[in-house]
This record gives C-alpha cells, structure tokens and sequence, in this order.
C-alpha cells in the first residue's frame, strides 16, 4: 500500500485543521526565544498550501514542490524557508511516482534533513528543527510498516524535545538568548511535533 | 492591540499601497508579489543596483531608503519577518542594469537564508550579485563573534555611503568594498522602554515593567544586557556610549558620524536631551562630530526606546555620507 | 513616566540645547532666556519676519520649523505652556529686518496674552508687528463660531506658505494675507488613542482605555466628539475625511493638499494604512491631491493618534507650498 | 496700621510654603477642564518670586513690578500672564508708596480684576478668575479693618467657588468641556482660593 496524492491531502487538511490550535502554542513559544510569529509561520503557509490542495497533481514530486513554493509565497520565516527547502528535496527525490512506499520515508526525512543542514548551516545537536528530523530519521530507520513509522516519527519528536529540553540554543534568534534558552522548548522542534502528529493523525 | 489598521493580514499590503500612493514620485511597487518597491524611474543602465530586504515594522527601514543615492529596490516582508526567495528575487531583477546587484541587510537567519536562494534564483537571469551583511548590534554578540552580530540602525549608513558610490558609477566591486567598509565601520546599542506590537500576533512582543528598561535589546525584542531601573538620560546616553568605544576606540582627529536613533514612540525632545551627553562623550575622545543624525531612521513601530549608531569615517566615507541622497523619508 | 530625561524642570533647555547642538547650521538660541530659536545665519535685511511660538513638546512644532522659507524664530515655552511675553518680544526682535514681523500661532489664550503684551513691549523698539491665528481644529468649535477654533497641524501649512511669499520679497501686509489665507484653507481633526505624560506632570494627561478612542480630541488631551472603541483604519478615516468634507467641501477641478500626522507614537505604517481611504475619499469629490505630507509633522511627544489636515489650494498657495523650504525636519 | 513690604514678605512665604500641598490638587484640577498644568504654574510662579524676595524694594509698587516680572519669568501660563497683568495693574497704583492702608485693598482687587478683564476678554460671570477677584472686591467693599477684610476675602472666594460650580465654563481651554465642566471647580478659582487664603493666613 504506497502512499498516493490523496495521503497527500489527508495529512495537509489534518495538520491545517490544527493549525487553530497551534497558533498562540508556536507564538507563544516562539516568543519566548525569538520573534513570536512560528504561529503565524506555520498558519500561513498551511493556509496557502490549503489553497492550492485542489490543483496538486497526482505526481508526487511535482505536487511536493508546489507545496513547497505555497508555503514560502507570503512570508520568507526561517522556519517557512527551511520547510521550503526540505520539501524542494524531497520533491526532487520523488519527482515522477505517484506514490510512495512507505519504507522510501526515512530516506525522504533524511533528504529533507540533509538540504536544510546544507543551506541553515546548523549542526546536528544544536536544538532546531533539524534534530527533530535526524531523531525521526533514526527512529524510523529499516521500518516498513506505516503504522510503525507513525509510532516512531511520533515517538521520535517527543524524544527530541525531550532530549534537547535542557539544552541552550545555539542557532537563530534563540541562540542570542543563550543560558536562559535552558528549560524552553526550540519552537521549530515543537512546530515539527505537531506536523508529525497531524501527518500521523495522532491527537496532541 | 491598541493600532490604526483594517486587518492583521493586510497590513503590509496596506501599508505598501498606501506609502506608494502617497509618494509616486519615488516609489512604486515592482513585480507580481505587491512586496517589491523598487525607485519610481527606471534606473540608468550600468549602474550598479543595491538591493536590501527584510521584515516590515521598521520604516523608514528598508522600504523607505529606496530613492537617489540610496537603494534601487527593497523586498519587504511581513511585520518582523523575511521576504520569501522569490521576491527578494524580483527585487534584485528590478535593480539589475547590467552591472550586477550588492545585497545589502542585516545578519538575520531568516534574511540569509531567503537571499541566497534568491542569489540561485537569478542566476538564470545572469545577474552577477554580491553580498554584505549589516552586524552592528554590539549587544548581540562579544567582539570575538562579531560575526555573529544582527543588524540594525547602522545599515542606514551602509545604504547611503553604498548608495552614494553607486550613484558615483563604480562598479559592483568598488561599490561591494564600500559597503563592506561602511558595515565594519559602525557600531549600534538599543534601549528598550516598551514593547511594540506585531499586528498578527495581537500582543505586545514582551512584557517589561512600567519602570524598567532593558539595555542592548534587540528591535524584534531580543534579549539584551541588562534589565533594570529607568535611569537618566544623561546616564543612559553614558552607558551606552561607553559601550560604543570600547568597542570602536576613537582618539584625537578622528572624524565620526553619530545617529541617535528613536525606536518609534520615543520623540525627538528625548533625542535631543540625550544628544547633549552623546556629543560630549564623543568630544572628550577629541574626535571631531560629522552630520549628526537625530531622528527616526530605524524603528521597531510603536516601540518606546533609542539606539546610537557610531560610524567612523575616513575621507571615502565622509565624501559618500555627505553626497546628497533623496528619498520621502532622508533627503541631504 | 516612562521618558529619556535628566530632570523634568530641565526638560525643555536639554531639549533645545541638544536641538542647537545637533542642527547648528540651522538653529541659534536667541537672547538670555534661553528659550527663543533663531535661524542660523542672520536673515536678509529688508526681508518680512515671521515668528511663531508655544509650548513645548510638539517636535518639530514649532521651534522645529525655523529655517530658510519657513519661519525667522521662535519663542517656545515648557512643555504645552505658553513662552513669556518677554521672550515672544526677543523672538520677535530677532525676527525683525526692517520690515516688520508677522506673528503666526495657534489660537490659544495664553499665547494671546503673551503675544499681545510683546507687542506691547517691541513698540518701543518700533517693529511693526501683524497677527494671524490658526484655528484650524474643527473639533474645538463649530462653524458658526470658527474663531474659537484652536490651531493644531494646520500651522505647517500657514508656516510654509507665509515664509515662502516672505522668502519671495513680498512685504509685511502680502505675507499677512497669505497667511490669513492659509489659515483660512486650512481644516483639521485628530483623533487619540493614548495619551502623553507631561513631564513636571509626571502623570499622563488623561486616561483612555486599552481599547478606545477619541475623535476630535486636541493636542492637548481636550476633549473631543466622542470617545469610543476602537475602529478599523478605513472606519477612523471615513469619518475624518467625512467630517472635513462638511466643513470645507471640495469639488471637482479643486487642488487640495493633505497631511496626514502622527501625534507621536503612531508610526508611519499606519498613516499609510489609513492613507488609501484618504486619497478615496479626496478623490471621491473630484479633486485633485497636490503634495501629501504623510508623517509626524506636529506631535504631542509619545501621544498615539492621527490628525488629518485638509488645505484647499489656489494657484498662489500651491505655488508657496511647493516653493523650497529647509529646516532640520522638512525640507521641500 | 498700613502693609508694607514686611507683609508683603510674609503672605509670600505662606503662599510659597502651602505649594507643594496645591501642587496636585491644582494640577488635576486643570487636568479635568484643561491641560492640567495649574499646579507647576503657581508653584514655579512663586519659586520664581520667592528667588527674588530678598531683593524687594520698599516701594511697594516697585516690589509689585518685580514679583509681577518674576511670576512670569519662565512660563507664559494664561493663569501666570493673567496674575502678572493684575499684580502690574496694581504695581502702577501703588508706585512710590511703602504702605497701602487696608481701606485701599478693595480698589487694588478692583484694578486687577478690570486689568485682566481688558486683556483676557472674558466676562464677569464667565467661571474663570474674574469671578473671584470681583467677589472679593464686592465682598470687602467699604471695609477698613484687616482682619475684616480678610475674613470677607476668603468668604468671598470660596462663596464664587460654590456660586459658580454648577455652571458651565465659558473661557479658556474649560470652555471646550462645556456642559461636562457643569459640577467641578474652575481652576483659576480655586487657584485664587488658595492665594487668599495664604494670603490672609487661613489654613485650607
Ligand atoms: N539555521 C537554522 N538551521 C536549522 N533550523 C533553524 C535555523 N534557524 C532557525 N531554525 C529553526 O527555526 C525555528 C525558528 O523559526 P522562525 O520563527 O521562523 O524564525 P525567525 O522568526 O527568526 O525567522 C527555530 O526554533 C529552529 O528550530
Ligand atoms: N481669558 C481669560 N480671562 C480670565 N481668566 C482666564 C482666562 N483664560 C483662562 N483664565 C483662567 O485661567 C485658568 C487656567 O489657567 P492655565 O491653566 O494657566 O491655562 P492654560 O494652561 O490653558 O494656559 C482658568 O481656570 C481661568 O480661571
Ligand atoms: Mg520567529
Ligand atoms: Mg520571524
Ligand atoms: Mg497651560
Ligand atoms: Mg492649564
């Protein structure tokens, strides 16, 4: 059972019906160690790629990146840009299927996972998004069941917040706040908690 | 949200429609995306383009430094956050006349991360571009990392002396090394005494306590030095000074440039009261003081607070930062 | 009070000493007391004088707008209280070329008083002196009774038009009746969102709540039409060009200019916003838009709001309004 | 037994002494019907005053000339111009004289009154300063004996206080409040209330 545009669209109106909820949680966050508009980020881009589901192609690779292009129309957040970028790797990686294996997903993560590194020149372990990603990469490595990978990538975001908790931010405007980033949740690992757990179709 | 709007989501377009409305003679909107203002003439072919983005809040930065001697477009985004790739993209289009574009902003993430892709993005069109990124905030980082540091009100040098160069007909690396000159000769620290709000979030960015202020604090409301008491002007303007030279040294015969920077509700009566300790700060290093800027040339909307921006000159500089400038915000 | 100062009893001589300090190729302090502002460079002999005055704390009013085609001096007193007789006479002593000195201010009782008694006192230096009263505030009166009216931003206009006709040679009756007419052209209402702090107040002037408003409310916290919740920009506007309109209505072929001021900590992203529905609103009735000021062009220190100035031009006025001008905060 | 410059010293002192108790009141007086600067006129007035009493000639209306000066040295306050012309109407008066019987007092309040009436344009009866100025000179008319008239005079003022509350203001910024400024004092009034009273060394 491959994953098809219709998966696709499932998971966009899953996590864009969240998107409500997140709003003063990724704000809120967000202000604490930044700039307080990862709510408005992710409402946004969810919102315009809500706009476009109807004309996603069947091919994957090309409906991927017209996500992508939607989520950084109106705003060029960091946050919306690395999603961009992530989504523009894995666009490319797919260009041509119509649907995907479920064992292809870890590799997809890690594609996504890498671009990021590549153009945010954060280092794995310095509490961003991209140790969210390279946890779900990891957990999920070798799985072939999808509701094993749910598990995991779920399993994988709690972990990773968990994990970096306690640990100060190095990158961003996080970074500025130093020792008293120690105890806060980064907002990008948060904000890709919730788009897991929507994707999974876990409530949070 | 105590503001004068329509809609949290049209604020920016709003804005955009009203300031090139208001101002035809110096602006108009560039491209599909309704975030671009480029000069309302088309630029003279071989001139060297300067292009500058970032996050809306903060005019008359970036959008309102477009004009002669200054900037030849700017891609805006929404209130304190980047213009996406693609706009950043048609901005650097639109200044292009043959002879490459600098890209000129301040050293944010999100703003280096959306210029570069931009930088990708026109290389299909074959324009030669370069980049030099604003880090003046002494607060945002020790000496050391000076690399590190954010930019703010110091970028209002960098666009006239860059400007001024360009306007002159160098070409994109002349132009560039000013720039660069322009960005490693200035120095900035800000004092926060009240938050301002993001219309979009509805709620002032952060909270600080009716008589407290916070030194070094950034103009999205990054953290600072220190929190505490509201002091005097006089020893605000002190400290704040103090900072400054330790970090850029003057002695007898240098000339400087200083801008005492209002962050948006503070008024120019409190610049002005402050300006008295600034000049004798700089004075008794003997450096002599060059077309003073007291104003509002970089503000965080409705924020109460100040910045000083030191910048020390050398002849190149100095001619660049007095040739004449013309926008609906800064005209010399 | 959350304000930049040293002292409140010192707020306006700092203010005015780092005025100088900053700008001196513009502004001189006049006389001993401290408190009057002349250009620069001594004026022309044979050349109209033109002096204003008032209270401090509405930067760039009225010190701010001592400069070439604009006015000769200025005796400005503490913060929204009244300069001395004494010191209006010093002003207008400075003034004075040989051909007399037109005195140009808000219609205010104090102000009144005082300038009539220094009229009293440069008698005796024979200085033939005129009078003009702005009253441009339509909130502060109704029709019938206009010469009860209070001057708010309308006194840029009538400051630029007479200083230009009295730059242009004319003499002291020709440059009073341009004057007159200015005033005469000249509407304006403002509507408040916070209020301001006068400093050896230490308190805020009046109290309004988080999510009101009051239109028509004076620069000094007089009351106003009405006081209610907050509305949107196109709302606030509507209402404020509506109410212009009726009291000086315009019609096709008609040439206006606008200004649309900040009070203080309403920064321009809003004016912008709220200048789309102006233009609409102006353009609605046929005329047409000649020269829009969007900006803080009459404050009262870190007072949130807008007003809105409405002038009606004629070929004489427009000629004036868009002849050169050249102060620290506005140059045309 | 006639006032001369010693009284003249001391309902100074008294006046200077009671300012930093009216300097509130004063100020939220003219707060509610104007723009609430009352309290640092008066009080920068007689600090004013006060820095030039050592300096005071005998010649009372001399002295009259210099505190009228003074009270307007640093401000330009409709409140302190008025004064300043009605303490200049007086100083006239009584120039070359180092003494003013009682008897005389009424016409000097008289002279003051009809002084600032000519510059300020307001009329008797219009809720402002005149109002008490020409009760205390109706009050006192014919009186010969000081303590009299000072009894009268405070009766007097705070008589126009109560006989003018209820009515709406006329003059001034007070006149915008129109039928909001129905129930409060006027400033100016009270202002004089306080002058007389440290005047005639009553306790408020
Ligand atoms: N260079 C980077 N590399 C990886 N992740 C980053 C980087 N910069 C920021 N992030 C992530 O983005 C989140 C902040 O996003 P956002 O609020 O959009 O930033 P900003 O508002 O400062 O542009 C951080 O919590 C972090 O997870
Ligand atoms: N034209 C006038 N004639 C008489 N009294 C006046 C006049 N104008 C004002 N006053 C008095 O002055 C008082 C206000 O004084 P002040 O606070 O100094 O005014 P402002 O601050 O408006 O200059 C009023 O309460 C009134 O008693
Ligand atoms: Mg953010
Ligand atoms: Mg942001
Ligand atoms: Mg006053
Ligand atoms: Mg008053």
């Amino acid at each position: 059972m491959g994953l098809d545009r219709s998966a696709l669209l499932g998971a966009i109106e899953r996590l864009h019906e969240k998107m409500p909820t997140h709003f003063d949680t990724l704000n809120a966050a967000d202000g604490k160690l930044g700039d307080g508009d990862l709510g408005i980020t992710m409402t946004r881009g969810m919102a315009e790629i809500t706009a476009v589901r109807d004309d996603l192609p069947e091919d994957l690779g090309l409906a991927m990146l017209k996500c992508s292009q939607a989520f950084t129309k109106s705003s060029g957040s960091s946050y919306g840009t690395l999603m961009a970028l992530g989504m523009m790797a894995i666009a490319k990686q797919i260009k041509g299927q119509t649907a995907v294996e479920p064992s292809e997903l870890t590799a997809l993560v890690a594609v996504a996972r890498d671009q990021i590194q590549t153009r945010g020149k954060a280092e794995i372990g310095g509490k961003t998004v991209l140790d969210s990603l390279d946890a779900i990469a990891k957990q999920t490595m070798g799985m072939v069941d999808l509701e094993d990978i749910r598990t995991a990538a779920v399993v994988a975001v709690d972990e990773a917040l968990a994990a970096f908790r306690d640990k100060p931010a190095t990158m961003g405007r996080a970074r500025m706040f130093g020792e008293k980033s120690i105890g806060l949740d980064d907002p990008g690992m948060l904000a890709m908690k919730f788009i897991v757990y929507a994707i999974a179709g876990r409530s949070v | 949200m105590k503001k004068i709007l329509n809609s949290a989501a049209d604020y920016v377009d709003e804005m955009l429609a009203g300031l090139v409305a208001a101002h035809p003679e110096y602006y108009r909107l560039h491209g599909d995306s309704g975030k671009v203002v480029a000069r309302a003439r088309e630029g003279t072919r071989g001139k060297v383009g300067i292009v500058t983005g970032g996050g809306s809040g903060h005019l008359p930065v970036f959008t309102g430094y477009v004009g002669g001697g200054l900037l030849d477009a700017c891609a805006i985004g929404d209130v304190f956050s980047s213009p996406s790739a693609e706009q950043m993209a048609d901005a650097i289009r639109s200044a292009d006349q043959g002879a490459g574009v600098l890209r000129l902003y301040g050293n944010y993430g999100g703003d280096i991360l959306n210029f570069d892709m931009a930088g990708d993005l026109v290389e299909f069109d074959e324009i030669t571009c370069t980049t030099v990124l604003l880090t003046d905030d002494i607060a945002s980082a020790p000496p050391e990392e000076h690399e590190k540091r954010r930019g703010v009100a110091g970028m209002v040098y960098a666009f006239k002396m860059a400007g001024a160069a360009a306007e002159d007909g160098r070409d994109l690396e002349a132009v560039t090394a000013i720039a660069q000159k322009a960005a490693d000769s200035c120095r900035s620290i800000g004092v926060a005494l009240s938050s301002c709000t993001v219309p979009q979030a509805g709620k002032p960015t952060f909270e600080i306590a009716d008589d407290e202020i916070e030194m070094g604090m950034g103009i999205h409301g990054e953290p600072g030095i220190w929190r505490g008491k509201l002091r005097t002007a006089d020893e605000i303007a002190t400290e704040m000074m103090e900072r400054l030279l330790a970090d850029i040294p003057l002695a007898g015969g240098d000339r400087v440039s200083i801008m005492v920077n209002s962050l948006g509700a503070t008024p120019p009566e409190e610049l002005y009261i402050l300006y008295n300790e600034v000049k004798a700060a700089l004075e008794a290093t003997g450096a002599t003081i060059v077309m003073p800027l007291v104003g509002r040339y970089a503000t965080s909307m409705e924020m109460a607070g100040v910045s000083f921006t030191l910048c020390k000159l050398d002849e190149e500089l100095e001619t660049l930062l007095t040739a004449p400038c013309d926008c609906a915000f800064w005209r010399v």
